[in-house]
């Protein structure tokens, strides 16, 4: 830690009115950079394409992916599971880190945070596409109705509903709630009027009054506080998903804590794999400092042997189990045929995070790039592990069967990346990137120091 | 000279630094003045004490009331779902298994307590309020940039337009400007 | 700096946020009273090709109902009556009445007449009348007093709301078997006790009355 | 039904020369239809309007009310109610069902029916307890009949294809019947010297009465017959033993220890449901001391048989004539014996023959159609000298009228012959569709050019129809009245359930044209011959007719025995070399029979047993010969016989006899349907008419190319895990309980919940089963369970609530104990499936029914995934939507057609259970024990298959469920299933190791 302590959050000698300049300077520019719109570009015609494959869902059933009975979950599931579990570092970072006073955290929570709303976006998405009969959606919501019927709160299914729109509630509030006077500087700084109007609108008439500041700081602390147990929660009712059932490979009771760590182990992978990038084109690497891409290198070195453990735990109580089931499932997935994407999966998540042992690796942006998207990769396959390949053999061989997705589930799976994508890139452009007035913060207790 | 008074919001002073607006502040706050507010780029520690602001402990009660109200909805909703209103043999599971009704508890007490802690610091603060007298100062802007804001309200009943003007003088600002209604 | 909003906005702005909830919640009452109203569910009166009143021929001729729907007691449709059985009287009575032209056709040509369904349970509900005749459920209590309609009407929402409020607790609506067929049956004033009596005689299976499969399958 | 379909026939006479209609949609022109349309089924009316756009339109409205969520929102379409005009008779009551005694038929023999009619539509079919070929089971075949006579591709009017080899315009019966009478005339001057009948195997004693007459009438015509699936070499075999052509009709419940010389009378002789009912109660070990009998069994490629034998040896075909003639010699017939069998055979030979002495006249020996006449005369010998003949088994006269019966490979070649000679100047086809199916030797399709005037009577306008002059559409049994012979010989007068669909008459109908008799109805024309038949006054007759029909057996009809006894100048001639040659084995098909049934989707998606396979064919091989050539499942390979080619994919079988190579007949058809088109390959192609059964020679080489092949089982091990839970009769007598062997208890952690009242369940007797399919179909009629097709089976998404799976068990691959495992859904106490439903959509009753209720389910697939037994099965698409609405008649109105998006699973037939609930209330009764029978259960040929009241320790399953064998599916998962088995036995004999 002291290694990096005498590195600085904050680089250079900027002034509140240099950051709040340079950082406002983002949303309020009149010229758009041109590698903005090729971007934009892109991702819109991925969503463009994930519309086309919902439509054609809609028409023709969710036939038209490679579902079959054993396999009746495919990659709808897989993709919920990997974007709920990356959207996981947002509010962790803003939260937890917010907690325990880590002040390197404000460079880097506010497009955290808004990364978290996207990707839960993507990921609330799947569980509805995925019914057989999406128009009856809310008939998993408790509401009132002429059957005199309710949800069967049993299911794991109906615990997803509830965490995953409050987690969807809670984080969009958090992050509202920090962009408040952010929006308040924008409003004064905009020069048009509509976009006085427009920022003002959303500041709800925030003035920087001393005694709101009181209160919003220990309303913002009081919604950390609420939001750190949450977020533990919603990765860990994911997990019970599968915990709940009697399938090899779902049924294991460390399902919970084994989610959380996995996703906290993405969400920074994704941060990174934003950050880098982002820090490069606008160069912001006075606020996003190598000890930023240090500290999340080390929380997912962390996250990745937790992860690891977890493997390592199935197989071993797959075998100290005795049960033949377990005992297969463990043999089936290093000898099946889905073998290969096991091994990758080990080489992804356990070999490549090592590298993070090595402090010039951590601080190598390019090299941590490339580690972060494996990781997102291997973690992707692991809940294709866990899903399809603990459902291809379970307990009679002569309901085995295979899964093999079709066009239209990859369409949908990188349709989804694009929504993803296109909300990051209006982010970018409207939206301060980084938190404004907790930098003028920063920098006034350094002026101190 | 009267409707002179009657038109004015407040004076307020504009200053450079943050310490030196908690201590302009602070002796405005000796020197009698209770109606006063301050306005910073960013939260800084002490000032809503200097101009006279006693910390209490509201927002936690709220957030608790948050948490205990959506718990106990959230329970008794499944238990009234599952046991008294439609009673089914799920699965040779308890009526009332009230373990799997926990996840949901949990996350509705999160939910409600968060919107109570939001809108509660919203009520507090009186927010949404787009219109504000202190947006009619010239410069007001640079209060959510770089520059640091006193403001002394017509309705303090120590406020005189004159003296007024003069103490803030005194403590060396920028610049003192009237705030119009 | 100039003020960017009009000093009303403020009220404005409070009004919306924290009054939010309050125009849900109107909503959401409005919603649910709309979709139970006799509007959504269809309870007017049905045109009919041939303007048939029960109240005439019931509380006018006192025609019992299993006169028409001859199979209400064996079978899971109570039967509608075949011309046959129209022109068992209309051959003699109303011969000429340009109302029954239809019947008359009917008759003669071979052709049935398209009655328009007045209670029209889902495909997916199986409900079976001689269950309910036998173990003393009255016509009245899901087709109202049809001896006082001129033209047939949906008496009841038949929502599966309504059905459970019979089968959560048979005891609050059987009667006796001898007064099934009684449009103008009253309770008497100790219906619970006589009710359970009742499930006791005719011995109704009342712990799988609220099973899915019962109706649904 | 009370519509007019005469009508819609006297339009369709009307249409002359209009370009061809294959399907409904065209009729929509006739205005009398289209009202029959309206009336039947107002939705399937507009559907008929405008077919295409509606389901477009369906499809969008649901895709974007699936954007708004509001699908729950929208109402119903105003329904109609069309009473009757007439008043009903009084045993009609609508919405209850009526029940009539009527037969199946296969291969000419009865099986006797009660057919289901709601309403005027036949909807189901059971067996009939009181008919002796029956018993109450009923087969795959008589459960999917009715699709068939649904069957919008089944031809619906007179057509005149002119040879075009095409499909021919309309015509008319009288258009036909105008020119049969011209063309008659001419005949009747030579005394019908030119006029030929072929039929199939004919054992209606109406139908034969009237084709004597028609020889009476006409002195120089010929009777032909022919199936392809015949019993030449029986009835040959017969006259080589006794020197006349009499028929065996075996009683296996007096059969302790039987031979199966390659004889499948399990599921290919006539008779078999009853053979099967007998078999599986001999193997029923619940008696003190627990006996069986036992079964050794030699074939060339696995059968259901064999697959229940104690004893299965492999061996190719010469080897089974020298098994054969081994056991002969130690029984003392006089038989030579040159051949030599593997090692270990030929020392089993001793100890089975030793165990059929041992049981004297309580054995049987018996041979398969597919066995030359050698061994069927070596089979007779053994039995004649066991003394079982006259006990376990006896000989009647040919049940089959007419002497073309007993040799119709012999027959249609010789009325091949006489066409290409150019004799034959008029030939009628009542039946059958022998341009197809005739061997590859009897060219009978080009020769149909040389006739004078052909016309062919057939259900459908197939590949023999489009070569003759006329296509006369036939009545399906449903539709029409007549009479047939069950094996043996009892009679059953077929009743009709339904006008004619379509413009289809009887072959009673066209002989009775033929004979220029004036009745014309078939009514009519059986009636009279019974009448004629009984010698009773009308009065009585009246009587005797009633009871006839009511109870589907005409009495005092069954074929007496006669006595046999070996032919002097019997020798039975030595045997010829054998050499290695590869020996291709033809065989009916299980799914489609010789071919008949090819447009029958249930048939066609119906696995094959030991396969799975669905949708097609496959050369079945035994895997030392895919090893040695290097083939895997789906490989094409390119056959050579008799210089004739066929390119066939291969199926690795374990259990084939190396060295054979089974096809299975019936595929490969051009004129079938849009079902059955083009789907598999021809065996008849390569099929010799010397050898039509077992042809040697054939050379098989790789083509390189595979083609998929649709199984519904991918995987046949069981992987060590107690599925199907097999012992031995002697380890069961010293320790009952083997089953339960190493299994713990499973305590649950969840309070026991209490049901008062019913509590259904059901026992499954794995050693009764046999695997025949039988409960599948059944279970498919009944619940309105849609197909998929063959790519839906590929992408393995059967619909099928109860499946067998197959297992292969023991280290020999090449002659593996075979398992069947009929799979429904256990009904849990404690099911996965329903905690796991975030909408309640799957749910227990108060008497342990696993509900499934569709109209709740929102599709979230959890269940599935949560299932131990994966039974249930999802709608990924809308599989119920029929391809015309005539097939909307077939559907059982007590079950919910579920939409796309829902799954289903089997429900105990929950809807027979709350009619029974329904009827006890009215009567104020409780529910008698069996008076529920589940659809599979009632068709079930062994009565496997029991279900019932668990809680009431009286009935027949509770009884089952306390026997020892009884053990549950994964127990360790503590399910607690409510379905439960009873452990298969095997009894093998000691001697052999």
């Amino acid at each position: 830690m002291e290694a990096s302590s005498e590195q600085p959050v904050v680089e250079g000698q900027p002034t509140y009115s240099s950051i709040t300049e340079k950082i406002s300077a983002l949303a309020l520019t009149e010229r758009t950079p041109l590698a903005w719109f090729v971007g934009f570009g892109l991702a819109f015609s991925l969503l463009m394409l994930l519309l086309l494959s919902i439509g054609y869902l809609l028409v023709q059933g969710v036939g038209i992916w490679g579902l079959n009975v054993p396999v009746a979950w495919g990659f709808a599931i897989v993709n919920f599971v990997w974007w709920i579990g990356i959207g996981h570092a947002g509010t962790l970072i803003s939260a937890i880190l917010l907690l325990f006073r880590q002040e390197w955290r404000t460079s880097i929570n506010r497009f955290a945070e808004a990364m978290t709303l996207f990707a839960v976006a993507c990921a609330g998405l799947f569980p509805l596409i995925h019914l057989g009969r999406p128009g009856l959606f809310y008939w998993l919501l408790p509401y009132p109705n002429t059957m005199g019927l309710w949800p069967q709160f049993r299911s794991p299914l109906v615990w997803d509903v509830f965490a995953v729109l409050t987690y969807a509630t809670v984080s969009l509030l958090f992050w509202y709630v920090g962009l408040i006077p952010d929006l308040a500087t924008l409003r004064d700084r905009a020069d048009r009027l509509w976009v006085k109007r427009i920022y003002g609108f959303f500041a709800m008439g925030w003035r920087n009054s001393a005694v709101h500041w009181q209160r919003y700081q220990s309303s913002y602390f009081l919604i950390a506080a609420l939001a750190t147990p949450l977020v533990i929660s919603v990765h860990s009712i994911v997990g019970l998903d599968f915990a709940i059932s009697v399938l090899p490979g779902w049924h294991t009771t460390i399902s919970p804590p084994f989610f959380v760590a996995g996703a906290v182990f993405s969400g920074f992978a994704m941060v990174l794999v934003l950050s880098i990038p982002l820090r490069r084109f606008y160069d912001l690497d006075e606020f996003i400092t190598l000890r930023h891409l240090d500290n999340m290198a080390k929380i997912m070195l962390a996250t990745g042997l937790m992860v690891a453990y977890g493997y390592l735990m199935e197989i071993f109580t797959g075998w100290y189990s005795g049960n033949t089931f377990e005992q297969f499932l463990v043999r089936n997935r290093f000898l099946g045929p889905y073998a290969i994407l096991y091994w990758v999966m080990l080489g992804a998540n356990v070999l490549a995070p090592q590298v993070l042992w090595f402090r010039r690796l951590r601080r190598n942006s390019l090299l941590l790039f490339v580690v972060a998207l494996v990781v997102l990769i291997g973690m992707w396959l692991e809940r294709f592990i866990i899903v399809a390949v603990s459902l291809h053999r379970d307990f009679l061989p002569s309901s085995w069967g295979m899964y093999v997705p079709t066009v239209w589930d990859w369409a949908t799976f990188v349709g989804t990346i694009g929504l993803f994508l296109t909300l990051i890139f209006l982010f970018i452009r409207f939206v301060p990137v980084i938190s404004i007035f907790e930098m003028r913060e920063l920098v006034s207790e350094k002026g101190e120091a | 000279m009267t409707a002179n008074e009657q038109r004015l919001y407040g004076l307020m002073a504009e200053f450079e630094e943050a310490e030196h607006l908690i201590e302009a502040a602070r002796t405005a706050h000796e020197a009698g003045y209770r109606e006063m507010d301050a306005y910073s780029p960013f939260p800084v520690e002490g000032l809503a004490e200097a101009v006279g602001y006693r910390p209490h402990y509201r927002m936690n009660w709220i957030v608790v009331a948050g948490l205990a109200v959506g718990a106990a909805a959230a329970f008794g909703m499944q238990y009234y779902a599952s046991v008294v209103d439609y009673p089914l043999n799920v699965g040779g599971r308890p009526l009332n298994s009230w373990p799997a009704f926990i996840p949901v508890t949990f996350e509705l007490a999160v939910l409600v307590a968060a919107f109570a802690a939001i809108f509660g610091m919203f009520a507090l603060n009186g927010l949404p309020q787009p219109y504000h007298p202190a947006f009619n100062v010239e410069g007001f802007a640079r209060a959510s940039q770089d520059r640091f804001f006193l403001l002394i309200h017509a309705d303090d009943p120590q406020f005189d337009p004159a003296d007024t003007r003069r103490f803030l003088q005194e403590l060396a600002p920028q610049e003192v400007n009237e705030v119009e209604p | 700096m100039s003020q960017i909003f009009h000093p009303a906005t403020n009220a404005f702005a409070k009004a919306t946020i924290f009054g939010a909830i309050f125009i849900i919640a109107g909503l959401a009452l409005v919603w649910g009273v709309f979709i139970r109203s006799s509007y959504v569910r269809g309870m007017e009166a049905r045109e009919q090709p041939v303007p048939f009143s029960h109240e005439h021929h019931v509380s006018g001729l006192g025609i019992d109902c299993r006169y028409c729907h001859s199979s209400v007691e064996t079978s899971a449709f109570a039967g509608m009556p075949a011309t046959h059985t129209c022109m068992t009287c209309h051959s003699q009575v109303w011969t000429e009445a340009p109302a029954l032209s239809l019947v008359r056709q009917s008759w003669q040509e071979g052709t049935p007449i398209a009655w328009n369904r007045v209670y029209d349970l889902p495909d997916f509900v199986y409900f079976n009348h001689a269950v309910h005749v036998s173990s003393g459920f009255g016509c009245d209590q899901c087709h109202g007093r049809v001896d006082e309609m001129p033209l047939t009407a949906k008496a009841v929402s038949l929502t599966m709301e309504w059905c459970l409020e019979c089968h959560r607790a048979p005891e609050r609506s059987i009667r006796p078997r001898s007064e099934v067929f009684n449009l103008a049956y009253r309770p008497p004033a100790d219906q619970e006790a006589r009710g359970r009596q009742l499930l006791q005689e005719y011995d109704v299976p009342v712990e799988i009355l609220t099973d899915c499969s019962l109706c649904h399958r | 039904m009370a519509f007019d379909i005469d009508d819609v026939r006297e339009k369709l006479s009307e249409i002359e020369g209009q370009p061809l209609w294959r399907s409904l949609e065209s009729l929509v022109e006739t205005p009398t239809f289209r009202a029959w349309v309206q009336q039947e089924f107002p939705q399937g009316a507009d559907e008929l309007q405008n077919p295409l756009t509606r389901r477009q339109f369906l499809k969008l409205a649901a895709a974007s009310l699936g954007l708004a969520g509001l699908t729950a929102c929208v109402g119903q379409p105003p329904e109609h109610i069309l009473p009757r005009v007439e008043e009903a008779p009084e045993e009609v009551v609508p919405g209850v069902p009526l029940f009539f005694a009527t037969a199946h038929l296969l291969g000419g023999y009865a099986e006797g029916l009660l057919a289901e009619s709601h309403e005027g539509r036949p909807t189901k079919v059971e067996g009939n307890p009181d008919h002796p070929a029956s018993l109450g089971a009923t087969d795959a075949f008589a459960q999917a009949s009715v699709l068939t006579l649904y069957d919008p591709d089944r031809s619906q009017t007179v057509t005149a294809p002119a040879r075009g080899g095409r499909p021919g315009p309309i015509r008319t019966w009288n258009d036909f019947l105008r020119t049969l009478e011209q063309t008659l005339g001419a005949q009747r001057a030579k005394s019908g010297a030119g006029l030929r009948l072929l039929t199939p195997t004919v054992t209606s004693p109406t139908l034969a009465a009237q084709l004597r007459q028609v020889l009476e009438m006409y002195p120089e015509a010929r009777w032909h017959q022919h199936e392809p699936v015949n019993w030449d070499n029986a009835y040959a075999g017969a006259r080589l033993a006794f020197g006349r052509p009499v028929q065996p009709v075996y009683d296996f419940s007096q059969a302790d220890v039987i031979l199966s010389l390659d004889a499948d009378f399990l599921s290919a002789f006539p008779g078999r449901l009853r053979y099967t009912r007998d078999f599986s109660a001999r193997r029923d070990p619940s008696g003190d001391p627990p006996s069986m009998n036992r079964l050794y069994a030699v074939s060339g490629t696995p059968t259901l048989t064999t697959a229940m034998a104690d004893h299965h040896w492999p061996l190719r075909p010469e080897h089974v004539g020298t098994f054969a003639r081994l056991v002969a010699q130690r029984l003392d017939v006089d038989v030579p014996v040159s051949g030599t069998l593997p090692g270990e055979i030929e020392q089993a030979v001793g100890a089975v023959v030793r165990d059929l002495q041992n049981n004297g006249g309580r054995s049987l020996v018996l041979a398969g159609m597919a066995q030359p006449p050698i061994v069927h005369a070596l089979a007779h010998a053994a039995n004649l000298a066991l003394g079982s003949v006259g006990q376990s088994v006896r000989f009647v006269e040919p049940v089959p009228a007419g002497e073309g019966a007993t040799g119709q490979t012999a027959s249609l070649r010789e009325l091949t012959e006489a066409m290409q000679d150019g004799d034959v100047d008029v030939l009628l086809i009542l039946g059958g569709n022998p341009a197809y199916m005739a061997p590859a030797g009897v060219d009978f399709a080009g020769a149909l050019a040389d006739v004078g005037f052909s016309a062919h009577l057939s259900l459908y306008e197939d590949e023999t129809s489009v070569l003759c002059d006329w296509h006369l559409p036939q009545t399906h049994t449903l539709e029409s009245w007549g009479d047939a012979r069950a094996y043996n010989g009892e009679a059953t007068i077929i009743q009709p359930l339904v006008e004619p669909l379509y413009a289809g008459r009887s072959a009673h109908h066209l002989l009775a044209a033929v004979l220029q008799s004036d009745a014309r109805a078939s009514y009519d024309i059986v009636r009279a011959h019974w009448q004629e038949q009984s010698g009773l006054q009308p009065t009585q007759f009246d009587r005797f007719w009633r009871h006839a029909l009511r109870d589907g057996l005409v009495p005092e009809t069954a074929r007496a025995p006669v006595d046999v006894t070996l032919s002097p100048e019997l020798a039975f001639p030595p045997e010829h070399e054998a050499d290695d040659a590869l020996v291709a084995l033809f065989r009916p098909d299980p799914g489609v029979w010789d071919g008949r049934f090819s447009n029958n989707a249930w048939l066609q998606e119906l696995p094959r047993p030991f396969t799975k396979l669905t949708w097609d064919n496959a050369a079945l091989v035994a895997p030392a010969l895919a090893e040695e050539m290097g083939l895997s499942n789906g490989d094409v390979v390119r056959l050579r016989l008799e210089g004739r080619e066929l390119s066939a994919p291969v199926w690795i079988l374990p259990g084939q006899a190396d060295g054979c190579l089974t096809l299975h007949l019936g595929y490969g058809r051009q004129r079938s349907g849009r079902v059955g088109d083009d789907v598999g390959f021809d065996a008849y192609r390569l099929r010799p008419a010397g050898a039509p059964w077992q042809a040697a020679g054939v050379q098989v080489e790789r083509t390189g190319t595979t083609h998929p092949l649709a199984s519904t089982q991918n995987h046949f091990a069981m992987e060590g895990r107690g599925l199907v839970r097999v012992g031995t009769l002697s380890t069961f007598r010293e320790e009952p309980g083997f089953a339960h062997e190493g299994e713990g208890d499973h305590p649950s952690l969840y309070p026991e919940w209490e049901y008062d009242g019913y509590a259904w369940g059901m026992s499954i007797d794995l050693n009764a089963c046999i695997g025949c399919n039988a409960c599948v179909v059944a279970c498919q009629a009944e619940n309105n369970i849609p197909v998929v097709g063959r790519e839906g089976v590929k992408d393995g998404r059967e619909m099928h609530w109860i499946r067998v799976d197959g297992y292969f068990q023991g280290t020999d691959l090449d002659a593996p104990r075979m398992l069947h495992q009929p799979v429904p859904c256990m009904h849990c106490e404690k099911a996965p499936c329903e905690p796991v439903c975030p909408v309640a959509a799957t749910t227990h009753s108060a008497e342990g029914l696993n509900e499934m209720t569709y109209n709740r389910c929102v599709g979230t697939r959890y269940c599935s995934n949560n299932c131990p037994y994966k039974v249930r099965r999802f709608n990924f698409f809308d599989y119920t939507q029929p391809d015309a609405p005539v097939q909307e008649l077939l559907f059982n109105p007590d079950v919910t057609v579920r939409s796309r998006g829902v799954m289903e699973k089997c429900t105990y037939c929950v809807q027979r259970i709350n009619a029974a609930r329904s009827r006890a209330v009215q009567e104020d009764r409780a529910i008698r024990d069996g008076e529920i029978q589940t659809a599979c259960q009632q068709a079930c040929p062994a009565a496997a298959i029991v279900f019932g009241d668990i809680s009431d320790p009286e009935t027949a399953v509770a009884r089952r469920r306390a026997q020892p064998r009884d053990y549950s599916l994964l127990a360790e998962t503590g399910t607690r299933p409510r379905t439960t088995y009873l452990a298969k036995l095997m009894n093998p004999n000691e001697e052999i190791a």
